[in-house]
């Protein structure tokens, strides 16, 4: 069974309007930028997308946002973004926040089979409302349920035709676990090679967990904040 | 004299221990790195998914792919590691992190801490606040004493909706150090030239004041 | 004629589709390998954490870090992958393995299995087998029909400790194909040569037969 | 802070009779062959061995239980040792018997600070006694809770002054896991480099959860089941 596919139009010609996709990525890091290109491109609307940010107002999520194809973000932080903070606060769009360790275990739990996992973090808080908390040796967790998803998009740095992926530096972040954690996934890589050219020990997400694969074209890799130090 | 962003991050660099693995937030915490006493290693965890941050590259020399939590280009030093956000957050939950230093809009007397959200305003979320605060084993807030109104940021209860509970174990302001106990914010040290009577006029919530409360010696 | 353990297997291969992922236990479940399809690519999957488990080595290549989960030396195939046994099993748990094919002391009408442990004898332990039974999405049990003394293992309780409950599919044993159903062991299909009566006849639990059952083609 | 340490002995050298300690390795593949030989000589007893398997009658742990020193094994697989059936029938050892995936997910639990995790396996079996159910879905999940170990003993390929970790095909096992979940956690690799000369991408465990590494000698790797094929 082939998992390439020839371009990301392909990759995502049955998402639909209404589908719940996630999106790796941290910030503008990693981020599955064809995938992007070509969801805009289709122009499905009334999408949920989960994903650690919303991308800025003429980059990554927010060229989605732009096309107000988005119903609903869920994230732990948003708002580099005046389109979205528009569209949030005139109700056009529905955000949920979910701390970025919390957003993390819950796909790790779904791409290992558990169906949710505790964790200390909101106990106390807003977070942690209409959620059952229990005690483990006197501390406290939250309960927090696995993600169930149509879709998972991802950008690897490496990816072999049999959709095996290896991730550079900061760029792999959420991109590993939202891999397993789609129904299907779709995975945009860097360099696709055949099936043995990656060293079998450097693999950070089996092609048990990727569906789809295809060398993405033309990353911008655009950086958020360029912060830089003077030669002494 | 309060002190200046970078003496409260030079404060807080006394805290540091040989071996450490630390996280630093961004803002005031940041500059910590800066300030690692001599003969102290300390390991910088980035929670995108770095051990072994790094100072911000040469002009040119940024990687796209190389960026920490506050979303800026950096480096990495030798003996670096890479891993996923749920590692990352694992080993902050694990209590492998020794010491996490954040900002904070308030304090409570018992510890609790707010800082990511004001009713009213535009609300960009948590990050990874909420994890740190709940897991790391020691933390501290690094702050001015009040806000931009002149309100204490060390209050009785938080007003704003809270980050954390009873998590914060020690604050360094720009006009002393204060540790959390089970009485109450305790002063350990004042500014240089700060006294007590301002500092306790400054902090809503309650003070002890134990004995003679040396200076900071920068 | 009853089925040899290589006809057994070559049976229970027809079950596989190109780009299945396949976990196959020791004994009879090993030798399904050496029969997948022309035209049809599986990826054979190790408990012990590798995706593109290859044949066993030539004599002389044998590598003490290569093993399976029956810790037999083996060898990858391109495209294979390491991984540690959290995620091994986690990618089991999450069904992501397509098809896992195992050994069985007894199965019962309702699709319980016990495969682990007799009461009296030395217990060796579950290894990965009770995660397997309760994560696979579809369960294969590849036996022969009757225990030693003639008993037979398709039953309408196990009387074993349980390794799983209502998990397995289909059975091929050496007798015949059954499905697990509602109603109970659905006969799908004979050894060539034996008849429903026989079948009839070794099977105790509930069997279904319906309409002419055709014989195995090999 | 040093991680180094010149020696398994060294390495080894607070472990107390009664601790808890847990090993890497799947059979013979990837077990810290120096810090068990070294357990063996510093003589320690009553301790309680947590590993996937426990040695064969010679090798592995089997040196331990040669010695007495094991009071109790928590395994998932154990026996190919006519030592340990001894022990066993005759009430010297006490075994613990748990399925492999909630052996490796109560390692994880452990290393990722939550307190429990819920596993489907041993659903309505023997191993559910005791243990609280609870479904998700229509689903049953056993609630299984996290190690807690004094002492992780694991064995990687290479490894650097930091404690950075890299294993070799599957002798990788459960010895990240370990490694995790361990208060204290040793370290014994191969080949041990300055900081710097693994590739941060490499790394399958990150230093900050290794507190002592050393380089091993005299590794036998021995192998359980040889097993090879005719050449044609």
């Amino acid at each position: 069974m082939k998992k390439i596919v020839a371009s990301a139009d392909e990759a995502v010609s049955d998402i639909r309007d209404g589908a719940t996709i996630m999106l790796g990525g941290f910030g503008l890091c990693g981020i599955p930028e064809n995938c992007i290109a070509a969801l805009v491109r289709k122009g499905i609307k009334g999408l949920t997308c989960i994903s650690n940010n919303a991308g800025v107002d003429d980059f990554g999520i927010g060229l989605m946002l732009n096309q107000k194809q988005v119903k609903k973000m869920i994230s732990s932080y948003v708002g580099e973004n005046a389109e979205f903070e528009r569209q949030l606060l005139s109700g056009e769009l529905e955000v949920e926040l979910i701390p970025q360790g919390t957003l993390a275990s819950r796909c790790l739990a779904a791409g290992y089979g558990m169906p949710a996992i505790f964790t200390p973090a909101g106990v106390g808080t807003e977070v942690a409302n209409g959620k059952e908390t229990r005690h483990f040796k006197d501390k406290a967790y939250l309960l927090e349920l696995a993600f169930e998803v149509d879709f998972a998009i991802v950008k690897a740095w490496k990816g072999d035709t049999e959709g095996n992926l290896i991730y550079r530096e900061t760029a792999r972040n959420f991109n590993p676990l939202m891999a397993m954690a789609g129904k299907i996934t779709i995975a945009e890589v860097e360099e696709l090679v055949p099936a043995g050219e990656l060293d079998p020990d450097h693999i950070h997400t089996p092609g048990i967990y990727v569906h789809r694969i295809f060398k993405g074209v033309h990353y911008e890799k655009r950086i958020e904040q360029r912060t830089v130090r003077k030669v002494n | 004299m309060a002190l200046t962003k970078e003496q409260i991050a030079k404060h807080i660099a006394k805290e540091l221990r040989d071996g450490y693995y630390v996280n630093l937030g961004i803002g005031i915490p940041t500059l910590v790195a800066n300030y690692i006493p001599e003969g102290i290693n300390v390991v910088l965890q980035s929670e995108n998914g770095l051990l072994g941050m790094g100072p911000f590259p040469f002009e040119g020399e940024e990687d796209p792919d190389l960026i920490n939590a506050g979303k800026q280009t950096i480096t990495t030093v030798p003996g670096s590691a890479f891993f996923d956000s749920a590692m990352s957050f694992g080993m902050i939950r694990a209590g492998k992190v020794d010491l996490t230093v954040l900002g904070a809009m308030e304090v409570s007397e018992r510890g609790d801490i707010a800082n990511w959200k004001i009713p009213g305003k535009m609300v960009k979320g948590m990050g990874g606040a909420m994890d740190l605060v709940a897991s790391a084993r020691n933390i501290i807030v690094a702050m001015v004493h009040s806000n931009p109104k002149g309100g204490s940021k060390l209050l009785p209860e938080c007003t704003l909706p809270l980050t954390g509970v009873r998590c914060v174990r020690k604050i360094v302001t720009d006009l002393a150090e204060l540790d959390i106990t089970n009485e109450g914010f305790k002063l350990i040290a004042r500014a240089p030239g700060v006294s007590v009577e301002e500092i306790k006029s400054k902090t809503a919530g309650k003070l002890i004041v134990e004995g003679d409360v040396p200076e900071m010696i920068f």
